[in-house]
């Protein structure tokens, strides 16, 4: 099998995408000339020309609704957010416009959008550039949220979600753009909505998706084993429609569940997993639900008090041990 | 007023039909007698508790909805904001599935989940009927964009109220839309206020064809009230848009008879009653009809049989809707996502 | 004790707090010369005039920043948004600017505002005009987020808000302006933070605000009353900062909690609730929590359609009795 | 150019100093070189790694900065875009501070939370320092709007970049400015291009004094290489703001060295090296210097102590920020609310 940047990935499912629908076009700031602020889309304007791929000016609220108008008619935009941090700009043409449109209109109209660009922090970037944002996306009915933590999920998730005739919130990691990974050969897709178990265990089941699954979450299942504690660790990859069995069947397992993720606590994604494993699987708890979160405060630039906010393998290992009563 | 806006003054009031078939005078007076009916009926169910939410009449917009669509073709998009009734019935969606809508039922446009501020109907590429002020502009700079990446040679009529080119997104679209050439017409219905709070109180150009300067965008001030001016303002930037893909803003001056929506007073602070009064004395409808008559295309029983027979197609139409049933519970979830 | 209407309570307020300290102003759409889309700003400029009385454009973000940029240098601005769907366009304003100054400008600033303006659902608005988005502010640090149920509070808290150093989203609903009750006799204020138990019980714990709490869950515990179950009801008054003991406190007593919100689920205040409920009173649980909230669905425009979506009598009952394992 | 702008073009070059004293012109040489030298140094410490982020490089700009703030008051207000060094340290912000700020250090202008983005300095009326493009422009309407409230006699600088005049709070912020008339100038940072993007491929007007027309705002295009020309032309809309309170947008054409963050190539697809160097020969710190040594206010060796001097002050803010100490972990919740 083939290795391949995260980069690459997100590169070759937009391209296979745009030879096989010649309605899929992707737009936004720098995508074209500049190759992508981050490079993802590198080379697409070479190929495609710019009828395809399309430089913004700074006007998300207007490209993204360009992106809503162009799919209402037919068309498969990919719209880019060089940072998720500047969608909330377009707030409202996403939570509006592409979110509530096919059911406003009866089913007149849907919207085959994708919004997609990188989410949460990266390093130093203070509190307006570093914002993880699935929570306020995924509250919203009528749209679906994918948040992919390697290349292989990321190419064929993204292929599914362009494919897809609703509006998808799509979200990236500027850090992890540089991660390689194997992918199949050829021609494949991944569903929205199904989960992964990336990681047999026994002893207590770990939600957590995106980078800090990859840089925080896995390892600190690594050093929960060298403990003797075996973690189950579940991606679910797609945050809404969120694979609510494999997560259920995984605690009826382990009795035990920590929601890891790089979100603010309140009101976030980790408590919709809290609230539902807890209503579903009541009876297999054997603790209560924990969650390792961003602290609930605004990201600060200094290093120290950044790395302070941020879910931390010790955080992980902590919360872990409290489920599992070894604390 | 602007620059380019000059050119486009009407010329001598004489003979204002030369070039227009009988059909089609005749066609747009019974297109802005439906609209003025459609909405009194619905004024008066709205009274009767039959009608909920926010309802935002037409009246005295006629000319505005009947001139433009008069300038497109069938396959060409229109868009506008939650003031939609008198768009979608001239456009041609069916008077009884409006209604319906309006009572919230299930043969109603949109199976009445939309409602009055929420018309669509793919069919006649009508994208409604949008609720959020200024919003659905960014769409229509996204239909023309469609429209260009397809080549195809249509364009994209997208209203918008006068208190809609104060906020964000029209600049942007704008913008946008100039730059990159899209085949769009910016129509401001510009009946003076937005809600209670006049142009002159939240536009910093009273002259609203003045925003099209900060995009070198071609722009004109029009006549609201008479449906040849609309027409013509129309077409002439319908027909740029068409050959060279060039986007316009119109600045269509209009007057809303009714409340800003049935839940406001027709007049109060921000307007008198002897304003509105006056206004009525140019009504579209009547202003219409006198040329019909003096350059002798309808005669005075033409009129009053037209006045029967829209009258009996709103009759129908509430019948039908009063009829229908409301849209089951399943309806609940459907619809939310695309399969 | 004086009574008075939902809407008089709020007009008290802003007036007293005009009085009180002449950096307090009024901005927002028609809150002026027409006295307020819902007569809330009623008399307002007739007695403090155009200068502390605004009417806007519809710009909501341009004025919202107005009202930072104007705390940010020492004024007390109350922003009005005509109802707080159309506060999406202004989100970023809120959530960046808004939220983060204080923290970000390392203390060097503080945003002293109040946004405020109706929330929810009314009645046959549909998808756009119905919208309960507490969730999508309380999940932001640097917020506060404040929902009042009955005129006293209305009064009270909208006082505190005025006075608060932070921003905070005030958050009313049109349908309940008409609301009448009584109010105490001259000054006095309500803290942010402290919640009501407005109905004791001893069977069942039921947390809910706003509108909701008085249309919904009061009449419920009513009927529920008639069938033997006392149910506990408890208006946390804000949203954030939640009063955590309060609702723990009857939780540990009635071992039962069933949250009703108007929002939709997914990561829903309620969800928060539920979330911090099990992890730090799992012992006294009996049941998991149950909640009620709005369908996950854009709110329809048909009558029955908008009544099935909404919290119900019916839903709540069929939520108590599960919790209570009755049904 | 836009018709107002015509008025401000610069006079004759003779004496170019006519009306400023000695200190004056001396105090805009030693501030330019301040900046130019600060943020060499700070390419040097990012190239270390020292510094983190994003760090957007003042390089070029420098007449701006200090021609702009040469025209204001102590007691006046600035805010500005997140490439904010620059109009920091020529406001008076202890260059000891802004360096330990970009190294993340408690004795930084804001304790090393917001970083190189968002300096803060309220004892100097300096407003930030904001990453979210276009944002801040409708916080300058606020701060204008208080100052008004008060009946201060003060105006507040708003600076953005080209790419800004995009968004929709530029066209919400101008609209209320000019339909209230605000004591604000809003200065465009005219550097040609946002990121990679030209103001040609991004704005449907290149000469953006032409924006102002939108709201019938006075408008002027300013060389702003030249640090008098910036002077005047920014006096003359801050006399007119403070004595009026009417606001003006300056387009102020002005060229960065650096390429767009730390991150980015000096020259890259969008703009070639010879562009760069090319404009480089307009140094504004040289003009300047040639001004005044043309004009006997100073001699080479003045330059050659001005040139140590400023060394030694970055170099003893480069000592301080190493050696001050990361902010304590407790400060995590601090500054969250306030008390
Ligand atoms: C973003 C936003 N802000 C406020 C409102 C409330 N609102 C609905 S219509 C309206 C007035 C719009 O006036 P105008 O654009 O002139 O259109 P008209 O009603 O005159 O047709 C306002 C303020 C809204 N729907 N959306
Ligand atoms: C709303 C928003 N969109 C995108 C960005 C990313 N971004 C940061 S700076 C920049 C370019 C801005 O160019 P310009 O306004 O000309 O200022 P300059 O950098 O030239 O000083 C972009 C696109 C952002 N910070 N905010
Ligand atoms: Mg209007
Ligand atoms: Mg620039």
């Amino acid at each position: 099998m083939p290795t391949v940047s995260f980069r690459e990935a997100l590169n070759q499912a937009m391209d296979e995408e745009m030879a096989r629908d010649d309605r899929v076009f992707l737009m936004g700031e720098e995508v074209a000339q500049y190759n992508g602020a981050y490079k993802v889309s590198q080379g697409l304007l070479q190929k495609w020309g710019p009828k395809r791929i399309w430089d913004t000016p700074i006007a998300e609220a207007g490209f993204a609704g360009i992106g809503v108008g162009a799919a209402m008619v037919g068309l498969r935009p990919i719209i880019e957010f060089m940072t998720w941090n500047f969608s909330l700009v377009a707030y409202d043409q996403i939570a509006n416009n592409a979110a509530k449109m096919h059911s406003m209109s009866g089913g007149n109209f849907s919207v085959p959008v994708v919004f997609r660009g990188p989410g949460g922090a990266a390093h130093n970037l203070a509190a307006t550039h570093s914002q993880a944002l699935e929570a306020i996306y995924a509250h919203i009915p009528g749209l679906k949220v994918v948040m992919p933590s390697n290349p292989r999920d990321a190419k064929g998730l993204l292929k599914t979600a362009i494919r897809d005739d609703n509006p998808v919130i799509f979200i990236e990691s500027e850090v992890m753009y540089g991660d390689r990974g194997e992918i199949p050969e050829g021609e494949y897709t991944i569903p929205l909505g199904v989960g992964e178990v990336v990681r047999q265990g026994s002893d207590v089941t770990i939600v957590s998706w995106s980078k800090v699954l990859q840089q925080v979450t896995l390892k600190a299942a690594d050093r929960l084993a060298e403990e003797g504690i075996n973690a189950e660790v579940i991606d679910p990859r797609t945050i809404k429609p969120m694979d609510w069995e494999m997560i259920f069947e995984s605690v009826r397992k382990t009795n035990r569940l920590v929601v890891v993720e790089e979100g603010w606590p309140f009101a976030g994604v980790g408590a919709q997993i809290s609230h539902e494993v807890t209503k579903n699987v009541f009876d297999y708890l054997d603790a209560p639900v924990e969650r390792v979160t961003q602290e609930d405060v605004p990201l600060p630039y200094a290093h120290n008090l950044e790395v302070a906010s941020l879910p931390s393998v010790e955080k992980v290992i902590r919360a872990v041990k409290t489920v599992t009563y070894r604390s | 007023m602007s620059q380019s806006a000059a050119l486009m003054k009407p010329e001598s009031k004489q003979s204002r039909t030369l070039g227009l078939s009988k059909d089609t005078l005749l066609g747009w007076y019974n297109g802005m007698l439906m609209v003025r009916r459609f909405e009194e009926k619905a004024a008066q169910l709205y009274g009767m508790g039959k009608i909920g939410g926010f309802c935002h009449l037409y009246n005295g917009q006629e000319a505005v909805s009947t001139g433009a669509i008069a300038a497109i073709k069938a396959d060409d998009y229109i868009i506008t904001a939650y003031r939609d009734h008198g768009l979608a019935i001239e456009r041609g969606l069916d008077p009884r599935a409006c209604m319906a809508e309006l009572l919230g039922k299930h043969t109603g446009v949109t199976k009445g989940k939309g409602g009055s501020m929420h018309f669509f109907d793919k069919s006649k590429n009508f994208l409604g009927g949008h609720a959020i002020v200024g919003a659905h502009i960014p769409l229509a700079a996204g239909i023309a964009f469609a429209i260009k990446y397809r080549d195809q040679k249509n364009v994209c009529l997208c209203f918008m109220g006068d208190g809609a080119t104060n906020i964000g997104s029209f600049h942007e679209a704008l913008n946008l839309s100039a730059l990159w050439q899209l085949p769009v017409v910016y129509i401001i219905e510009n009946n003076r206020y937005s809600m209670g709070t006049s142009v002159q109180r939240s536009s910093a150009v009273e002259d609203l064809s003045k925003k099209a300067l900060a995009y070198d965008m071609k722009s004109a001030v029009v006549d609201g009230m008479d449906v040849f001016e609309v027409y013509r303002s129309v077409k002439e930037a319908v027909d740029r848009a068409r050959t060279t893909s060039e986007p316009t803003l119109l600045d269509i001056q209009t007057y809303r008879y009714r409340g800003h929506s049935m839940s406001d007073p027709i007049a109060g602070h921000y307007r008198t009653k002897e304003e509105v009064d006056e206004e009525k004395r140019h009504d579209p409808v009547m202003m219409l009809a006198e040329v019909l008559k003096s350059e002798k295309v309808a005669t005075e029983e033409y009129f009053e049989v037209a006045e029967k027979r829209v009258k009996k197609v709103i009759e129908e139409a509430v019948t039908f809707a009063e009829q229908s049933p409301e849209p089951p519970l399943d309806e609940l979830y459907k619809d939310v996502y695309a399969e």
